[in-house]
């Protein structure tokens, strides 16, 4: 779905942004005329439309940002009180260092430029931003010259934002039982290398854009992430688990599921509705422009999706389960929301219910499913993210004007790309110093364990199956 | 003097309360704690998993009293506490051989 | 206080928006040379505006939404543990049952537009949305040619959310008692046919503003809901709470008030707080524009109104209950709120003020008069919601310039439509399916009752009157 | 860092805002060619322009509107369970009044204007804010001949809310022993009168513009407000703690420090990730502008601050204590942002990780300092604010292009005056009413002593060290 | 009938309920406690100074049986609690002189 | 031997332990518990209505200590709990016939 050079330089004129989300094929393409200075531009006739289209991106970033909050929210309510502190934790390193080193590699692995490739459409080295800009390069990277309906600094902390979301939720998956040095290093490298590199192939202009595009008259699409973020975050956690194993008593040993509760409800709920929040900028951000007639029908479309997740999955629970289930029906509305993000800008306002719908009911089936088969997933992060993740790839081929089979192919690659090399590293991360806490301290908790801290000191907390 | 020591329903501990105060009880010190017995626990489920729970939450109540009052109480707590629906509780009777006030040293049954 | 043309055509023009709130009238009349097609739109000179007047209403929408989570908390706060999930999952449901009835039936019933009356001005059939526009379409619904600065996907979702809200308010009323089915189905009905209904008389055209400005040469002026939203809300809350009884224990045999006290003050301040944020785009999007005049202005007196309740109803609790009180103080905050929400664009700074100061004093005294006469509303929606709601309606008739008649009339034909309908649908529900929770379930919580799940079950929880 | 004309009038030409963040210099200096009317201005050419800019003024003062809750979250979170309604209280109480005394006095105290001042550039006396505009009033205050890139009412809204900000420091450094009474005098006074004062100097176009531009040929150069806020609040509350003396049992006869434990680490997590959501508008609306380069830069310099502050103190937390600190990492972000917060328009990106990284390393020994000498602060406010706001504006003499001296005599002047104040605030205070609560009270705690409410009834709290 | 007392780790509980279940003890009430004994609590830091937790979370069984039962008890517990190492507990046996079932108003042996 | 049970105010836990600890006390198990007494609770308010907290928090330690300790033992938690106010609690000393430490076996006042 490279954005050809016409649609190219509407974009660029009317900074309607295009369609093509989180594409940067516009920065290899046709540059348009040059303003002598950023002052010349901004006094030109696109600075308003430049600066609202920045303007958007940013504040988008800030709602993607406060996901973290939801992130960290959501996962520490659904595993115990005594492992509080080392989630929390997690997601404030996770976000810390995700960012950090994006800027220190990831941005430029992920997004090359038509130059940059070290093999061409699949691989590229990455290195530094732009410390700041001076002279001429100042017009270049701050005005519609950089090839971007916003700053160059925009692109890139925006960009950022996402990255640090792939990681945060592995956390979730694996959490409870993790060694926090071994989670800290297999994060670092997952994020520093793994995440760009495969986002490169699509969002970066690689192979699943041109190649696709020459073999099947369809380039991939994954309009905010469904498979780049969520499938990538979803299959990672899974190889993660299966290295981990799952938490101590959760499985009996004549097979049975012995359940294990999260230990707040309230913090299940400010993070469902903190991520559903933030969704309005990664969706509506991916936009990569403020475009009224995209953003708004990405927001319908991404909105309803979700909505009709969480209704589906509570009735879907309900009559499964026998009780309506609140924490089914918060995972079923971000499972909505994961499938509508690669198809939200194709996609009618029905078929965004459809897809949500669907959503919806997988996520009640898939996190019962990896229950079934021992795959001990506190927070269901496969179920949300991976399962959703590809359902919602796919869906674009087949409510969107999308190609089912490069759809296919390409949730397929990053998926399994994300598992081998997840697998890897968090193999590698075992044998060198390993992965996994003792039973005393699983028993006790992580928090006094690896942080010699407790969550909620004031509080009488009840023993096991007390 | 002894100590009845007294497990009901958390919801009746206001009723039997009252119930003590009216025979003139005092005192009394209360726990919070979980309960085992013929009144068996519940099915409760989270995320697609059934589990039961065992322990039921009950309330627990240690009353000194001098041994001529304990007829009086056991009756008091057995009317006020009972539903007559299985997990009502149970009442036992411990001896106590010295009692002392903290804050005034008395000793024995003046001091409950 | 129905829009004239030339005012419209400012407003198209300029995108400035007017102050005239949800006001949809726009729409029925004079619509502006239309442009060829969109792109030529996002060329020509209005884009810009435009877009950020779209992408305002956009983010408006986000800010509503968190409302919702608002409310959830500050309602799961102010009531006991053991029906936390069971609270949680009803602002779930409803949010997502709510916004998905408007896309079905709600917006169109709202907003019939000129012709779309089936009894005029009165009532009106629903249905679904659009699914997508195409060719013409898209300049019609796309631009300024829909006849609002924003596009046509934009003012569904902002009306949505606020459609959402009603329902949300009875939720807290009938807290710890009600039966989850039987809620599930009232809001259900409550949301998809009585509140668009309501709205259809003011927002969308209906006889409050054509009528009574031919009556009284003054339309009904409710700017972003005091009357529409919030004492339809509140007034149907106290509806169904007379209906379903007081929760067991709150009132002694001998009449005495035996508070039962929310668990979470956290929880309960969060939710405070989120709901103010959520009010900037409330109201300051209910300017249905970003003019900067109408916007700064809105939310200024909005955030004045709101701390001044916030201060009143604190010093006031203290005055009269001796002790500070912070559950009232926020609940004043959120009075002052409420109360200036009718008036938001046309009350003066120190009016504003005023709104706010009283509504923070009235609503704790409603809260104690409610209690008084053995009206259970454990959050104390009635009083913020429905007599300020009321207030704030009638104050725009005494500091504003709107007509203190036809602001009785409006508000009060609102609450009552609110208060009769809600009434008969609840009955209708008692009788059918029953309302009420066994006493044994209200004794052990409707968590484990309705849901199989406890909201924190690593923590020891207190007995009653422990 | 007054703005010369030629900025100036680039500026509001173009609405470019300026690097000059809340500087109100534009104020005092040339005035563009004004329009007849508002309507003829918004169908001008800088309509949109100024429309958006005046937007994101109002986006960022709702952001900074939600760093109260982060506050109130973060200070809760970190202090006893038997303390939390009175922290909220407080927070609550703080924010209502603080943006209303900001109404009644602060603005204009703060932004006198050229002919405002008593003492020239020193101290002007305050007032009210306008109530309302009519006639030509209109185009002065609502369009771009009102000096700014937005209108008088954002400008006072956006000012309003950071006021309330200084007074909330200090909230958290004296938890926990305060009476309440007493407290919300002092707060009364210190965010009245000595805050808008202190800001004049600066923000106000006082002595530290022009005086030191004639002096050292460089103004003060404080972006956002590490010396005007956070300083000033930091500084403000050690001379508070010293008057107050630390919580009874904090420090052992012998000396050694005896923690008090905050209560709940997910309410310190949800504080922190909160006020650095409000930080995008805290620093990025500081630009007083949707200039582009200069959001997309400040943003990505505050943003990269903050994480790697986080980072930082999480290792040195690790490698100091033996153990990764939950608490002190998020306080590190917190550092981060504070120290970036003076320089955020001037430093490149590298240097601006380096001043959030020395950041989040001084908190750590702050905190750890703050206890060796006694001096009580239960949320690290001085070390945060106070510690890394002097390090931010000293920052900027090294890594931007500030001058050292400059920087000092500013960040110094405003921090002895903040300490020499409140020291006599403080005081005055203490001989009149008494500021502590008796030690049965402080025993017991706040929330019953001061307000007869718990913050959670429901759940079985600890006694002292079980 | 006695009132046996047992102090132990609270991640045992489900092991001991167990063996007591297949003894055939009917019913038992559980409190969660703090121990201080020989087995040292651990340090702590908060927000840079060090601090030790001296009572460790322990729970307390309360079974009243008859007398006969109490050694196969004492047994059942003390080989099912048992990790070996320090803190691990103690059972001590206190007198009971009456017990009452209060849904029933059985008394004696026949109420436990 | 012994099981001396003492109520006392939670703040005084720490002295009350140092107390015993200076006497020789191994160990105890420390229980959280609510109490009713002479000491009236307090009245709070909640939205505007009044309601009073009967039960206050107190503390209540199970020591077992042989026969001869019990008397220093009460003199010690008497002097270091007292506060000379109402509500300071109560000591009441119960017979024990058996203790056994779940590591070790031992039996009786070795095992304490
Ligand atoms: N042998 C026992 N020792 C101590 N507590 C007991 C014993 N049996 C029952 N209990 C307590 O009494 C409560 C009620 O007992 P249960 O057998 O469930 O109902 P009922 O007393 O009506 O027969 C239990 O939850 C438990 O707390
Ligand atoms: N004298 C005592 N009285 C009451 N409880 C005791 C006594 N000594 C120990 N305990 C309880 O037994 C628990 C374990 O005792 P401890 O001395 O730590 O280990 P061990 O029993 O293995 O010697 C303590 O935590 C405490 O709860
Ligand atoms: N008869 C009793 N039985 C059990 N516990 C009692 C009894 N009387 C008092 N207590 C406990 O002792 C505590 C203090 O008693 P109280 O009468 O309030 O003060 P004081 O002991 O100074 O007379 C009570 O809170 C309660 O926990």
């Amino acid at each position: 779905m490279r954005s050809s050079l016409p649609v190219l330089l509407l974009l660029l004129a009317f900074g309607a942004g295009s369609a093509f989300a989180q594409d940067s094929s516009a920065v290899l393409t046709g540059i348009p005329a040059q303003p002598a200075s950023y002052a010349e531009f901004m006094a030109g006739p696109d600075a308003a439309m430049f600066t609202v289209n920045n303007l958007w991106i940013l504040i988008a970033t800030a709602l993607v940002f406060i996901m973290h909050l939801g992130f960290a929210t959501i996962e520490s309510g659904l595993t115990q009180s005594r492992n509080t502190v080392n989630i929390l934790f997690k997601n404030v390193y996770v976000v810390c260092m995700g960012v950090m080193v994006y800027a220190f590699w990831g941005f430029n692995a992920m997004y090359p430029g038509a130059g940059g490739w070290t093999i061409n459409n699949v691989f590229a080295f990455g290195g530094p931003i732009a410390n700041s800009f001076s002279g001429p390069e100042i017009v270049t990277h701050m005005t519609s010259a950089y090839g971007h309906p916003f700053t160059y600094w925009t692109n890139f902390i925006f960009q950022a934002m996402f990255a640090a979301t792939a990681s945060t939720i592995v956390a979730g998956a694996v959490a409870e039982r993790i060694k926090l040095d071994s989670f800290m290093v297999y994060a670092f490298l997952l994020s520093m290398f793994i995440y760009p590199l495969a986002g490169s192939w699509g969002w970066g202009g690689g192979w699943l854009n041109g190649t696709m595009q020459s073999m099947f008259g369809h380039a991939f699409h994954d309009f905010a992430g469904s498979t780049f973020v969520h499938a990538f975050g979803g299959w990672a956690s899974l190889a993660a688990v299966m290295i981990l194993g799952p938490r101590t008593g959760k499985f009996a040993a004549d097979g049975r599921v012995r359940p294990i509760l999260g230990h707040s409800m309230p913090l299940v709920a400010i993070g469902g509705f903190l991520l559903f929040f933030g969704w309005f900028g990664f969706n509506g951000g991916s936009v990569m422009s403020a475009d009224p007639q995209m953003v708004s029908r990405v927001i319908v479309t991404t909105t309803l999706s979700g909505f009709c997740g969480g209704l589906v999955s509570a009735f879907v629970s309900w009559k499964v389960l026998n009780k309506p289930d609140l924490s089914m029906s918060l995972n079923g509305m971000l499972a909505g929301l994961v499938g509508i993000t690669a198809g939200a800008d194709v996609t009618g306002v029905w078929a965004a219910c459809a897809i949500g719908a669907i959503a919806g009911a997988l996520v009640v089936f898939a996190v019962m499913f990896f229950d079934k088969v021992k795959i001990d997933d506190p927070v269901g992060a496969i179920s949300v993210h991976g399962v959703c993740g590809l359902w919602g790839t796919l869906a674009v081929g087949i409510f969107g004007d999308g190609s089912f089979v490069v759809q296919l192919i390409g949730v397929g690659s990053v998926s399994l790309f994300a598992f081998a090399s997840s697998y890897a590293l968090f193999y590698l991360v075992k044998v060198t110093m390993g992965v996994r806490v003792s039973k005393e301290e699983e028993n006790s908790g992580l928090d006094v364990g690896e942080h010699g801290q407790e969550a909620y000191p004031d509080f009488q907390l009840s023993g096991p199956n007390l | 003097m002894k100590l009845v020591k007294a497990i009901i329903k958390p919801f009746k501990l206001d009723e039997v309360k009252e119930a003590l105060f009216e025979i003139g009880v005092q005192g009394m010190t209360v726990t919070e704690v979980k309960g085992f017995g013929r009144q068996k626990g519940h099915t409760e489920i989270y995320r697609g998993s059934e589990y039961t729970v065992d322990f039921l939450p009950k309330v627990m109540l240690d009353i000194a009293v001098s041994d001529e009052l304990v007829p009086k109480i056991i009756e008091a707590i057995r009317s006020s506490a009972k539903t007559g629906k299985i997990g009502d509780g149970k009442i036992f009777v411990l001896p106590i051989e010295n009692a002392v006030r903290i804050r005034t040293d008395e000793q024995g049954d003046s001091a409950i």
